[in-house]
């Protein structure tokens, strides 16, 4: 009895090399084609602290990471300990830990995973000691053991390991290779014991394994982005480091910023000169760009924003996710400042979404916020490059017609007015966040000011005809409608399926396209559902609160689940939660 | 950039010139500021058009607006954010920042310091009245220690910190002081300033009237002094010499040398990392991140 | 046939004294304890430019100033060009043109009011000359003229004139004395076309005349602030003088700093420190507090941030009025960030506010932000020294027993904990803007941070239960129920009353909280009227979104007018759309 | 502040440590710019209830946590603007600000400048590993130019200031250099600067073992050097000589001068204000501001 879908977590301290093992892990189940969603933890420290890694599996498509352990390494029980409460394990699990240490009473385990579970002493350390000489090659025995009892091809976890040790000396590389061939030996002693966590999988066309983060910074490069200025910060900093190495390769510029004053700043000067910008941050720092989004906003600067939210408020959990920057996201700029804010909800996701981030900034000369989270954007998930396709759209070069007499800020009918840049002859002009008339001069007059507000609003009206993209999931008629955004869909999407399975009718609807809203298309859905439930991570229910604003959302027949962030949220958590809808004893008290 | 002799220069001061009249109050040292621009930019022969003017807010940031280019009078302090990027997107442009004070010390000192440090080809002129104009007489970070003003009323308690020593420490490459009431000399200073290959600061003493008072300007004039003609200009501890003066202003290139800009280290990098594969395209960077076993 | 509330206007340039005539006036009246509300418009530049100042004295209580001008001085029509648009003339008014001038054409003027004005050419000029030899005090000659006019006491004027030329040499003096003399008697020769415009009141007690802002910085040093750091911004920096002159000498602490960041780090620290701290900015500042205003809440610092709101996004209309921050007071920090939002609607209520604000900081250790505007902090009106009176709450200090195995952040019912302060033995903690336990060390768990969000927030029904402060107009029934806040309330309560004058039945509902909202005193006002009408300065419509996000404003008898700030709201103007409302015409859609 | 010499002091080192157990790297410099903090504390016999240490963020700014004094670990960048709120709120207590050249330099550059202009009375330790540890590996404004780091896969573009350059063209009226690999000399400069009336700035280099290598302790103790004897520390040209130095790295006391400090200022500010009349009440405001006629 094999599975389809498996879910691994390894824990140890920082020499252990758990991530090293779950990076190959996935590579090479990524490489046989299978569907795989890889995650890490730390604890507070830099390096030495305990750290663990959670690869999930699967032969068809998986939307989330897996909430339950199935086979559960652990190479120190005190670096477990400091995990309990964010890992739980699965009823008949497999657990494996060090031999060499004091093994966990039968109590402890008990609260780990009730009774049902099978736990091996595996002596790692030893195993590595025989083949190596030292214990530092645990996690090449544990690959071997984990290699056998997943089945995956055994060369393929050779040649990963080859190449990642592959600037080690010879004799080096074959001690590492017999370490890796004691615990396929292990693994092959406890065939039976292992039967049931074995893979069952064709194989198919290899697919990328990449991160949120950096599906967001090649969906910048190829929507033809080529300036991106950035601060580093948790947990954005990824996008940073990819294009610090790729955008020079693309041959624009890149800027590592002395804050995210000086970033913000930085893409408007690069777009006002007319080449497309990013940057990316996380909560502090979008915070300090609020007040040059007003800016872009004003000047009608096309301008790309990466928030890749994490806890708050303040520096709150820089490591754990959340999704509570939304109502900074629309709301925080002072004024009546349009931007356009959009949501990622997987590692594709924060590709398109980028690529379309660009697409609106630039096709409507405004600001764009595209609202990623730690979940998506720090987590590995298999791809395949053929998805990493979507249309660009290039900024309109103005007209002859439009040059003579140019005015940078004519009101026009979208809202949009052309926009020169340097070196154009015609098309100088000169900008400012003052208010302005349509020749750009600073112009305080009540009715300039109502008709440019209006004419800065007006956009958005065409961005929500062309841009109301969206997702559905379930069936066309159900019971039970999930509102959800951003990371939250994954759970949301195999609960639906799992409710439906169960011959529960349950669908689902997730705007990409926070504002604009996709309102028309949302109040279908809404429609077509008996009871309406909003699925969240911010603890005032911030996604609620915003849908109020310009929604008249069911009345009694809406719900809200939402908790703070802090971990991830599980497709079993929002199958409560239809439960609880189901049997109509869902909250609607909101609190904040 | 500077035309054949005898030949008439294609652009005159006065094309430089916008349309919109300055909203400056008569007799403010912004306007000397400003014509000196125009003539600097004719002499340099810089088109229109190909030439970008970045500010801040204040009295002096309104400028851009009175110059006949590419303009941008952004937000307080961060006018060298957006020419960071406006030079690094378009390194062919002619980039020049300008700004006052309270701008660039006050609020703005930390762009300043690192535009200054990474060696950004601009030229950045701070019109320094050591005041704060156009929220009407708060003390700046130059505003003397003791002097009564609109925030001060019991005498500034705050010691005042010299631009041009702080653009030396910064990094900046190329550190000038100049008057706007001696406009000859800031022609020369702000042309020097422009052609200059990477950071140029330009501290432009260019009184108040309003809210330091006629004194200012007489005062400035009084202390004004030139630098020797011995002094060598490569030499920092000799600049140093000549910042945190009181009794004299002494006015030109106090400190000059020549490292590679950002612009040429940026293209330096491109150049390394282009000799790792071409230009490169998604499909090449999808290529790269396969997962290659 | 006297009058009761006349509205002078004068317009001139930098030179021409207009500030100083309209102050006198002003302060003259305001001493005889009349009602007066004045407001100055300056042109771009800081000096020499035109300007105008506008003086509304009225025998009974007013609430907003004259939106239709009864006498209108014109020293220069060219400065008044500048100016049209912004200034409206009411029927039947005076008109007293600089003689030396072309006066306007019949056709101008009527472009101006209508035909029934009196229009006189004055020599300001030459009576000026003529008095002191030169044309520079024709404000003096003017000054006369008005006293005249509107029959302020004679000798008053003499001795407020004296006052601000005080220090000038006798001969300056004498001559001023002769303008003034020379202005009376033109006033005396022009006495019947003047009588209509003449005040009838009874002198009172002498009442203050005050801004808004100085209202405010009285406000905070009555509640015991004693630490002041801020950065120059338009319209707040009225504040900062103050308190730059006073703040010494009341004993505390005043800082200019750096930039808006340092403002709001330096009041952290300082209420850290134990003692009372407050900063003022405008939009573009609070911006870049935002960051900080969330460490605050995190921190739970309490802390007290004015934001004196002009029109926006980005630098706006610096001298101009809006309400347009609300959103981001309410919404602009990244994570879950608790605090309260108080507004204030007059010069008084800027006191009351501010003092409220400390209460509210101290007692529940929460960053208070409080709402003024343009309109609020810099017109100057006449208030009673009686009035300034508010009980003063102080931080509760931790007792002995809460000193034992003291927890800063000890979990509580009411969400507040023990504060200990520098210097007590017992009481020592590191604090930090992460997520942490009771005892302020971090701490990512998500259990810590679910329960530590609710404690924070939880602190809110408290403030609700204590400070659920607002305002009511009208009668307890009515057919239309107008709900606004922050300076609308003025025109809005001047058209609530002629309204029912008019025999209609008006109310109005002005919370001075914010956030949290009385909610169940508004849904008793709500159920006590037919139709609702929400009145605001914002082109996005803030309020009616935020009244949203938590209130089921009533379907179908909602109303909402709402427009851009850039000039201020009008009684007249609200007047029209409870026309409108009552003719069920008013719209509800709102942009954005 | 020293106790009488033969008397065991009544607070020891361990006393000023807390009970949270650091969470930095094994060989992190960190550990010993705290054990000679704690040192220096029990030197000086400060009152732990009496002392404030704030941070802003970083692996260095975790620092206020370990003393079992007030603390507070404030946000990015912002150590010195909370240590001013503080300190001028409460002059009667030691207030020491700790950081990282990040926090310090990169986004609280501009707080750096004014804190020391202002000669505010803290101490400003910079835990110097020319690098942003916490957020691991980028590169910082103190990184050396052309190094490689997560940021700078090319090798960085930009060039490095010296802290201790800054400080004193800041205004800084102390300003030292330190290493944790010498903590019997980091406890005096740590001394010595909590004693300084006004701004006192020490740079402490600190390796950061994980991004920058064990080489750089290495490094860092090979160029270490003493400043002679005959130094002037009065003298800023003399002073400015030994920053920017790249292969010796000269630790002791670079500059001291004796300047008002900002809370003397203020208090000066008080005595004039109370020269007008007494301490101010509601009543006496709102008396002198009714029109009097
Ligand atoms: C974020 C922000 N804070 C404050 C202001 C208000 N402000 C505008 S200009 C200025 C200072 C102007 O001084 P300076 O830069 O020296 O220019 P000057 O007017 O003297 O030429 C200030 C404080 C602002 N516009 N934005
Ligand atoms: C506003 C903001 N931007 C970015 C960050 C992320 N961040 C935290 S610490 C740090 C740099 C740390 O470097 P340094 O100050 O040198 O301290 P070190 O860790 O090296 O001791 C950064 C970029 C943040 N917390 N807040
Ligand atoms: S206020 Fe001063 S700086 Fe501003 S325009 Fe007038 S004179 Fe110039
Ligand atoms: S990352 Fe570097 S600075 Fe941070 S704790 Fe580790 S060694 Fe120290
Ligand atoms: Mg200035
Ligand atoms: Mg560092």
């Amino acid at each position: 009895m094999a599975t389809k879908d498996v879910t691994i977590t390894v824990v140890g301290s920082g020499g252990d090399g758990v991530v090293t093992l779950g990076e190959l892990i996935a590579q090479v189940a990524a490489h046989e084609g299978l569907n795989v969603i890889k995650t890490e933890a730390y604890g507070p420290q830099i390096r030495g602290g305990e750290s663990s890694c959670t690869v999930r599996v699967a032969s068809s498509r998986i939307y989330s990471q897996g909430a339950a352990v199935d086979v559960l390494v652990v190479f120190s029980w005190n670096d477990y300990k400091r995990f309990r409460g964010e890992i739980s394990v699965a009823p008949g699990a497999v657990i494996l830990g060090e031999a060499s240490e004091e093994p966990p009473s039968a109590e402890d385990l008990g609260v780990i995973g009730g009774d049902d579970l099978t736990f091996l002493q595996v002596p790692f350390a030893e195993l590595s000691k025989t083949a190596t000489g030292a214990p530092g090659s645990k996690n090449v025995v544990a690959l071997g053991i984990l290699g056998g009892l997943l089945g995956l091809p055994t060369e393929k976890l050779q040649r990963a390991l080859a190449r990642k040790f592959g600037r080690k000396k010879a004799a080096v590389l074959e001690a590492v290779g017999r370490a890796f061939q004691s615990g396929l030996e292990f693994a092959e002693s406890r065939r039976k014991t292992f039967e049931s966590r074995r893979l069952d999988y064709e194989p198919g066309p290899s697919r990328l394994l990449l991160s949120g983060n950096e599906a967001a910074a090649i969906g910048a490069l190829h929507a033809g982005c080529r300036f991106f200025a950035g601060y580093p910060i948790t947990p954005s900093s990824e996008i940073l480091h990819f294009l610090g190495e790729w955008m020079p390769r693309a041959g624009g510029a890149f800027l590592q910023t002395e804050d995210e004053l000086a970033a913000i700043g930085a893409c408007i000067g690069a777009s006002f000169a007319g080449v497309k910008s990013m940057t990316a941050t996380s909560g502090p720092g979008l915070s300090l760009m609020i007040e040059m989004i007003g800016l872009a906003s004003m000047a009608e600067v096309p301008v790309v924003i990466i928030d890749v939210q994490r806890g708050g408020p303040s520096t709150g959990n820089p490591t754990k996710s959340e999704q509570s920057d939304l109502l900074q996201s629309l709301f925080g700029t002072h004024g009546d400042a349009p931007k356009a804010v959009l949501a990622c909800s997987d590692v594709e996701d924060c590709f398109h979404a980028t690529v379309e981030a660009f697409n609106i900034a630039e096709e409507f000369q405004i600001p764009v916020l595209v609202l990623s989270d730690q979940a998506v954007g720090q987590r590995k998930e298999t791809i395949t490059s053929a998805d990493m396709r979507h249309e660009v759209r290039d900024r309109r070069k103005p007209t002859e017609e439009e040059l003579e007499e140019y005015e940078r800020y004519r009101d026009t009918p979208t809202g949009v007015s052309p926009m020169s840049v340097p070196g154009m002859k015609k098309g100088m002009y000169q900008t400012n966040g003052l208010e302005h008339g349509e020749d750009g001069r600073p112009n305080s007059l009540y009715l300039t000011h109502e008709t440019m507000n209006a004419k800065r609003y007006r956009k958005m009206w065409p961005i929500r005809d062309r841009y109301h993209s969206f997702r559905c999931f379930g069936p066309t008629r159900a019971e039970v409608g999930i509102l959800c955004w951003g990371s939250s869909a994954g759970p949301v999407q195999e609960a639906v399926a799992a409710a439906n399975a169960r011959g529960e009718s349950v669908a689902a609807f997730v705007p990409q396209m926070l504002y604009p809203f996709p309102k028309r298309d949302f109040e279908r859905f809404a429609e077509s559902v008996d009871e309406l439930l909003i699925v969240e991570l911010s603890y005032t229910a911030q996604f609620y609160k915003y849908l109020r604003t310009f929604l008249d959302l069911p009345a009694g027949r809406t719900h809200v689940f939402k908790r703070s962030g802090g971990k991830d949220l599980t497709a079993a958590e929002v199958s409560d939660e239809i439960e609880k809808v189901r049997a109509r004893t869902a909250r609607v008290e909101v609190a904040g | 950039m500077s035309t054949t002799m005898g030949e008439l220069p294609a652009f005159q001061p006065a094309d430089y010139k916008s349309d919109l009249k300055p909203v400056w109050c008569a007799g403010c040292g912004d306007f000397g500021a400003l014509a000196s621009l125009h003539r600097a930019m004719a002499k340099l022969q810089l088109e229109p058009w190909n030439t970008v003017v970045i500010s801040g807010i204040g009295c002096s940031s309104r400028l851009p607006g009175y110059v006949s280019t590419f303009g941008f009078n952004g937000v307080h302090g961060r006018a060298l954010t957006l020419a960071s990027g406006v030079k690094l997107a378009r390194p062919e442009l002619t980039v020049v920042a300008v700004g006052g004070d309270g701008d660039g010390i006050a609020i703005g000192g930390n762009h300043f310091l690192h535009a200054a440090r990474r060696n950004l080809d601009v030229a950045y002129f701070m019109m320094d009245n050591e005041v704060y104009g156009l929220t009407k007489g708060q003390a700046a970070p130059t505003t003397p220690s003791g002097d009564k003003t609109k925030s001060t009323l019991w005498g500034n308690p705050e010691a005042a910190v010299d631009p041009c020593e702080l653009a030396i420490s910064f990094g900046a490459t190329w550190v000038a002081r100049g008057f706007s009431g001696d406009p000859k000399m800031l022609v020369d200073l702000m042309v020097a300033a422009i052609e200059h290959p990477g950071f140029a600061f330009l501290n432009v003493m260019s009184p108040c009237v309003t809210w330091r008072g006629d004194e200012q300007f007489k005062m400035l004039k009084a202390k004004l002094a030139f630098l020797p003609p011995t002094h060598d200009r490569t030499d920092r501890t000799a600049a140093f010499r000549y910042t945190r003066e009181t009794d004299v202003l002494t006015t030109g290139v106090l400190y000059e040398v020549r490292q590679p800009s950002l612009v040429e280290r940026l293209e330096e990098v491109r150049k390394k990392a282009h000799e790792v594969g071409g230009l490169a395209t998604t499909a090449d960077i999808l290529e790269q991140l396969a997962p290659a076993i």
